[in-house]
C-alpha cells in the first residue's frame, strides 16, 4: 500500500493503520496535526508491538501527565516509513500506578521509563533495572505529580 | 575527585580464573565528564567491564517550574536546558506553543530562528569536537575550536546582549529584529568560518594519533542506533538518514540546499567528523538563508500578552546539535502550563555509553562520552 | 674534601639548577603554549610574567600539606623524593664546558641512563601509597611506560657509543662532527620520543592523564610535595635536553668557557622548546599503542641505528 | 603548616622581627593572589564562560589563574553553576579535599542565590554559602568571563588585606550569611579577614 496523491502522511497512515489493525482504527485520531491512538491500558503493549510492526521503529520518549484519577502515560512514537509522529496514550488509575515496561521492544525505553518512574511512581513491570534516575535514591515522594509537597520549595509569588 | 577504593569483589574472567575488579568512580566532577555526569566504571586491569552512568546531578526540576509559569515566562527556562546551544530549546518549545496556541509566524522571523539555530549549531559542534579534542589530551584543538565559537557568540551578543542565555526566540517570532550591518557581520563569520574548519579538521581528525585513538572505538551500528533511540550527529555517524529538517521539514528549511553528512562506521571519528562537517553545511545554510532574508515584521501580530491556549496538548521538535529535541506541552486553558516535557537528545544518546564503553579501555570510556556530546542541563533537565 | 662534602656540594649544585630550570621552564612552557594558542601567557607578575612561577612556588610551598588519611603515609611522603634524586644525579653526568663536566666519569653515559630507572619506583610508589583508584592506575602505567622506554632510549645513545668509543660524556661530545648530524638523526628523534615518554609529558602523558585520570599518580599530593613532582618533571626535561644537545647536537662545539656553555644552552632550549610544541600539539597515546610505539616501532628502528652505527664504526673508521 | 604558623609568632615577639614578619607576609599575599589556580567546578551554564574566561579571547592565564581538575592542587574553587541537592555533596567534598589556604569564588546567580532556580524547584540548593564558606560572589546569569576575573583580582584584594599571622590555616568555620545578606552582595568578610576591607569584597559584577 502506497500513500494516495493529495493525500497527507498522516490520512495515509490511518487507512493504514485501519486495513492492518481494525482493531485499532476506532481508536485513532487527529489533534494539533498530530496522530494520537488512545488505546486502553492492557493493548498498549500489543498495539505498541504492532506499531512497531508497521513501521514505527523509533521511540521519541515517554512522559506522564497528572489528572489527579489518573495518570495519563503518553508515549510517542517516531516513524521513518510515514515520515509522522504519532501519541500512543493510555490511562493509568492513581491507585494502581502499574504499566507494563515496553523495554522489550525498544531498550530506548529504559531510562525514559526510569524517568517517568522517578517523577511519577508509575511502576513498569518486566523493566531491567527500575531505578530512580534523576534524584536521589533516598528521595521521597514523586515531585512532578500535582500533589506532591516539599516544605524547602519557595513557591513563586504570583504576579499576574 | 571524589574518589574512593570501593569493595572489590573476587570476578572470574572468561579463562576461569579470578581476578579483581577495580571500580573507578569519576566524577561527578571530572575534566572529562562535561559537567556532571558520575561514571561508576568496573576495571580489568585497564578494560572497563560495565561501565555505569549516573546522571540527575543537575536535575533542577524545569518542567515543575515550568507549571507555575505563563508561557512567556517559561522561554528563559529553556534557555538553561541545553546551555550549549539555548537556542534550540527556545525554539522547540516556542513551536509547541505555536502549535498549541495556533500563532502564525511571520517569514521573517523563521528565517533569523534558521540563522540563529544554524550558527548555535555550528557553535555547538564546536563546543563537542574542541571537548573531544580535549578528551583526547590535545587542549589546542578546543581553544582552536573555540575561536570560532567565540565569533558565533559575539554575534548573538549583538542580537539579544547574552553571551550564553539569549531568550531569544519567542513564541509568535522573535524578540528583536537584526541589529543594523548584522547581515553583513555574519555573513563575513560565516564564509569565515569554513577555513577555520577545515583546519581545525586537519589539525584534529587528520592528526595520527588522534584518529588511532577515535578509530573503530565505541561502534555503534545502525539497528542499534534506532533501537537506542539515538539521534542527531550520534545516529547519524552510525549510517542512520534521519535529520528532521530534511524527514520532517520546519519552517524555511525546504527552501534551503544542503546536505546531511552521514559517516559510515559509527564510531567516535565518525561521531566527531560528522559535527564538523554538520558545521560546515550549516555556514552554507547561514549564507543561503541571509540571501533570501526579506525585510518584514519579526513578530506576530496582534498577539495578547497573557498566551491562553486552547485546552489540548501538542508536541513538536526540532533538529539540535545534539538530534532530536522536542518539546510536549499540555494546556488546561489556563495561562500556564498543565506540564511540559522535554524530550532530550542528550539524555537519549547518553543511555549508549555502558553499550559502547564495553570493553573498551578507561581512555576510551571519556572519548566515547565526549563523542557522545551530551549537555547535562538537557540530560537532567 | 671528603667525598660527603663533594656529595652535598653537588646535590646543592643540581637542586638548584633543577629550581632554576623549573622556574624557567614554566615559565617558558605557559609562554610557548600561550602563544600556540592565541593567548598571552603570564602577564602580571613581573615583566612578561617572568616571576609567575617564583610566586607559584612560593605559595605552594604555604600551602597545606596533606596526606589523606587512607594514604601509607611513609611511603606517600618519600616518594616525590624518589623521583626527584635521580633525575638531579643524572643533571651531574652532563657536560656543560668543553671537557668538563661536574661528575666526568668514564662510564657517565651508562650512569645518565641508568639513574633515572629509579624514578620508576617514586611513580609507582606514588601511585600506589595515595590508596586513590587514579593514583594506582596512573603508577601502574607509569611504571609500564617508563620501563619500556629505557630499552630504545638507551640503544639510541648506544649507536653514538660505538661510534665515538667512549663513554665518558665529555669526551663523547668533544668527538662529535659535522656528519653525525645525519647519520644518527635517527638515533637522535628516536632519543627525543623516547625522552619524552620516560618524562612523561605529552603526547605520552597517560600517567598523568588530565582528562581520564586527573592527574594520575601525584593525584594526592599537595603543595611542596608536589612541586617537587613537577621540578623533577621540568628537571628531566632539563637534563635530556641537555643531554641530547650536548651528544646529538655537538654540545659546546669546542668553544671554550662559558661561550660553549652558552651555544650548549641555547641548543638545550631549543630542545624544550620542540618538547613543549609537541606536547601542545597532539593529542594523548592509548596505553596499547604507547606500548606498540616502544616494541614495534622505536626498538627496531633505535636497533637498526645501532648496526648502521656498528657498520660504520668497523668498515670506515677502522 | 605548624612550621609557618609556630615561626610567625615567634617572630613577632623578637624586636625587628615585625619587620621580617610584614616582608614575608607581602610576599605570601603576593604569591597567593599571583598564582590561584582554579578548582573549575562547571556544575551548568556558567561552565562554558567559565571555559571561555580561560580561552584566547580572555586567557585566564595573563593572570597566573589556570584550570586543574585536581582539588589538591588548586587554591580557587570557582562554582559555575547551579548546585543540586543531589550535587551538593559531592562539591563540599571536593572542598574538603582542597589544601588551606582555599577560597570560593560563587560564579553567577544560582552558586550566589539559586538565581533562576530560586523559586517552584525541589532539588535546587540555594546557593553556595548554604553549605561552605564563599569569599567573592559574583552576579550575572551568566557572568561574562571578564567578571571571572575581575572576581579573582577581588579576591587577590582580600588576600592582600589577610594578615599572615591572622589567616586561618584550619578548616575555616562555616558561616552562613543568610538569603539577605548574598542578595545585598556582601560577604562573609568580616569574619574572614578581621578587619573590614576597604572596598566590598564582591560586586565582581559591577564592572558589567
Amino acid at each position: 500500500m502506497t500513500a494516495r496523491s493529495g493525500e497527507s502522511s498522516l490520512e495515509y497512515l490511518q487507512r493504514k493503520l485501519c486495513s492492518v489493525y481494525p482493531d485499532l482504527c476506532p481508536l485513532f485520531s487527529i489533534e494539533f496535526a498530530d496522530g494520537v491512538l488512545m488505546v486502553p491500558r492492557s493493548v498498549l503493549h500489543k498495539a505498541a508491538e504492532d506499531l512497531k510492526e508497521i513501521g514505527f521503529e523509533r521511540f521519541g520518549f515517554v512522559t506522564a501527565v497528572d489528572h489527579g484519577d489518573d495518570f495519563e502515560l503518553v508515549y510517542r512514537l517516531q516513524s521513518g516509513t510515514f515520515g509522522v509522529g504519532l501519541f500512543l496514550k493510555t490511562e493509568v488509575p492513581r491507585c494502581e500506578a502499574v504499566m507494563e515496561s515496553l523495554t522489550d521492544l525498544w531498550p530506548a525505553a529504559g531510562w525514559q521509563e526510569r524517568e517517568v518512574y522517578d517523577m511519577f511512581g508509575i511502576e513498569f513491570r518486566d523493566h531491567p533495572d527500575l531505578r530512580r534516575i534523576l534524584l536521589p535514591e533516598d528521595w521521597v515522594g514523586y515531585p512532578l505529580r500535582k500533589d506532591y509537597k516539599d516544605d524547602s520549595v519557595i513557591p513563586r509569588p504570583d504576579y499576574i | 575527585m571524589p574518589v574512593e577504593v570501593e569493595s572489590k569483589r573476587p570476578v572470574i574472567d572468561e579463562l576461569g580464573r579470578e581476578v579483581d575488579e577495580l571500580v573507578v568512580n569519576i566524577g561527578p566532577s571530572h575534566p572529562s565528564t562535561h559537567g556532571v555526569c558520575r561514571i561508576i566504571a568496573h576495571l580489568d586491569g585497564e578494560i572497563v567491564v560495565k561501565a555505569e552512568p549516573v546522571i540527575g546531578y543537575l536535575h533542577r526540576g524545569i518542567e515543575k517550574m515550568a507549571e507555575n509559569r505563563t508561557y512567556l515566562q517559561v522561554v528563559p527556562l529553556t534557555d538553561r536546558l541545553d546551555y550549549v546551544g539555548s537556542m534550540y530549546a527556545n525554539w522547540a518549545y516556542c513551536r509547541a506553543v505555536e502549535r498549541l496556541a495556533d500563532i502564525r509566524v511571520p517569514e521573517r522571523a523563521e528565517y533569523i530562528r534558521v540563522i540563529v539555530c544554524e550558527l548555535q549549531r555550528i557553535a555547538s559542534h564546536m563546543m563537542g569536537v574542541g571537548a573531544s579534542g580535549a578528551d583526547t589530551g590535545a587542549a589546542t584543538v578546543f581553544i582552536y575550536a573555540f575561536e570560532v565559537r567565540e565569533r558565533i557568540v559575539e554575534l548573538f551578543e549583538e542580537l539579544c546582549g547574552a553571551r550564553l542565555t539569549y531568550n531569544y526566540v519567542r513564541p509568535g517570532g522573535v524578540s528583536a529584529d537584526l541589529p543594523d550591518g548584522w547581515i553583513e557581520r555574519c555573513r563575513e563569520v560565516v564564509r569565515w568560518a569554513p577555513d577555520r574548519l577545515l583546519e581545525l579538521d586537519r589539525l584534529f581528525f587528520g592528526n595520527y594519533i588522534a584518529a588511532e585513538r577515535m578509530k573503530g572505538i565505541g561502534v555503534l551500528s545502525q539497528s542499534d542506533a534506532i533501537a537506542w533511540g539515538a539521534s542527531g550527529p550520534t545516529a547519524r555517524a552510525s549510517g542512520v538518514t534521519f535529520d528532521i529538517r530534511k524527514n520532517d521539514p520546519y519552517s524555511v528549511y525546504p527552501r534551503i540546499d544542503f546536505r546531511v553528512p552521514v559517516g559510515e562506521n559509527g564510531d567516535c571519528f565518525d561521531r566527531g567528523r560528522v559535527k564538523v562537517l554538520e558545521a560546515i553545511e550549516s555556514c552554507r545554510i547561514v549564507d543561503q538563508a541571509l540571501e533570501q532574508i526579506q525585510p518584514g515584521p519579526v513578530a506576530a501580530e496582534g498577539l495578547p500578552r497573557l498566551l491562553r491556549p486552547r485546552a489540548g496538548d501538542a508536541y513538536d521538535h526540532i533538529e539540535s546539535a545534539r538530534g532530536s529535541l522536542g518539546v510536549y506541552l499540555v494546556s488546561d486553558g489556563s495561562p500556564r502550563p498543565f506540564r511540559m516535557h522535554v524530550r532530550s537528545p542528550a539524555f537519549c544518546n547518553l543511555q549508549l555509553l555502558g553499550l559502547l564503553a564495553r570493553g573498551h579501555t578507561v581512555s576510551d570510556l571519556v572519548v566515547i562520552l565526549g563523542s557522545l556530546d551530551p549537555v547535562f542541563g538537557e540530560v537532567d533537565r | 674534601m671528603s667525598p660527603l662534602l663533594w656529595g652535598g656540594l653537588f646535590g646543592l649544585l643540581s637542586g638548584t639548577a633543577i629550581a632554576l630550570a623549573a622556574l624557567f621552564g614554566v615559565w617558558w612552557e605557559r609562554k610557548v603554549s600561550g602563544r600556540m594558542q592565541m593567548r598571552f601567557g603570564p602577564q602580571q607578575a613581573g615583566p612578561a610574567g617572568l616571576l609567575q612561577t617564583l610566586a607559584d612556588t612560593i605559595k605552594l610551598v604555604l600551602k597545606e600539606d596533606v596526606t589523606p588519611a587512607a594514604a601509607d603515609a611513609r611511603i606517600f611522603r618519600m616518594a616525590p623524593l624518589l623521583v626527584f634524586a635521580p633525575v638531579a644525579l643524572s643533571l651531574l653526568v652532563v657536560p656543560l664546558v668543553t671537557g668538563w663536566a661536574p661528575l666526568d666519569s668514564g662510564v657517565g653515559v651508562l650512569l645518565f641512563l641508568a639513574v633515572p630507572s629509579v624514578s620508576v619506583l617514586g611513580v609507582l610508589l606514588g601511585g600506589w601509597s595515595s590508596a586513590n583508584t587514579y593514583g594506582t592506575l596512573g603508577g601502574l602505567r607509569g611504571a609500564a611506560q617508563m620501563v619500556s622506554y629505557e630499552i630504545p632510549r638507551t640503544l639510541s645513545v648506544l649507536a653514538l657509543v660505538v661510534v665515538a668509543g667512549t663513554m665518558r660524556p665529555s669526551a663523547l661530545m668533544g668527538a662529535w662532527r659535522l656528519w653525525w648530524l645525519p647519520l644518527f638523526a635517527v638515533a637522535f628523534v628516536v632519543y627525543l620520543i623516547s625522552s619524552i615518554a620516560e618524562l612523561n609529558r605529552g603526547p605520552f602523558d597517560l600517567p598523568e592523564a588530565d582528562s581520564e585520570l586527573v592527574a594520575g599518580y601525584f593525584v594526592d599530593y599537595t603543595g611542596i610535595r608536589w612541586a617537587i613532582f613537577m621540578m623533577a618533571e621540568y628537571g628531566g626535561m632539563l637534563a635530556c635536553s641537555l643531554f641530547g644537545a650536548a651528544m646529538f647536537l655537538g654540545g659546546t662545539n669546542g668553544l671554550p668557557g662559558l661561550l660553549g656553555a652558552l651555544v650548549l644552552l641555547v641548543k638545550a632550549v631549543a630542545i624544550v622548546t620542540v618538547i613543549i610544541w609537541v606536547k601542545w600539539s597532539f593529542p594523548r597515546f592509548r596505553q596499547d599503542q604507547l606500548m606498540r610505539l616502544a616494541w614495534k616501532v622505536l626498538t627496531p628502528i633505535a636497533l637498526v641505528q645501532l648496526l648502521v652505527a656498528g657498520a660504520v664504526a668497523v668498515v670506515w673508521l677502522r | 603548616m605548624a612550621l609557618v604558623d609556630s615561626l610567625t609568632s615567634a617572630l613577632e615577639r623578637i624586636p625587628g622581627g615585625g619587620i621580617i614578619l610584614t616582608s614575608m607576609d607581602a610576599l605570601a599575599d603576593w604569591s597567593r593572589g599571583q598564582s590561584l589556580w582554579a578548582m573549575p567546578m562547571g556544575t551548568a551554564c556558567c561552565a562554558m564562560e567559565l571555559i571561555a574566561a580561560s580561552f584566547s579571547k580572555f586567557d585566564f592565564d595573563r593572570l597566573g589563574t589556570f584550570p586543574r581538575p585536581d582539588p589538591r592542587h588548586t587554591d580557587v574553587m570557582i562554582i559555575a553553576g547551579t548546585i543540586t541537592k543531589k550535587m551538593q555533596p559531592a562539591v563540599r567534598r571536593l572542598y574538603d579535599q582542597m589544601a588551606e589556604p582555599k577560597y570560593v569564588i560563587a560564579m553567577g546567580n544560582c552558586a550566589v542565590s539559586g538565581g533562576i532556580f530560586y523559586y517552584d524547584t525541589y532539588s535546587v540548593v540555594r546557593g553556595a554559602d548554604a553549605f561552605m564558606p564563599v569569599d567573592v560572589y559574583i552576579s550575572g546569569c551568566p557572568p561574562r568571563p571578564e567578571a571571572l576575573q575581575d572576581g579573582v583580582l577581588q579576591l587577590r584584594e582580600l588576600i592582600r588585606t589577610r594578615s599572615l599571622t591572622d589567616a586561618p590555616t584550619y578548616e575555616r568555620d562555616l558561616t552562613q550569611p543568610g538569603l539577605d545578606a548574598a542578595r545585598a552582595g556582601s560577604t562573609d568578610a568580616e569574619t574572614l579577614i578581621g578587619d573590614v576591607p576597604e572596598r566590598p569584597a564582591s560586586g565582581a559584577g559591577e564592572s558589567l
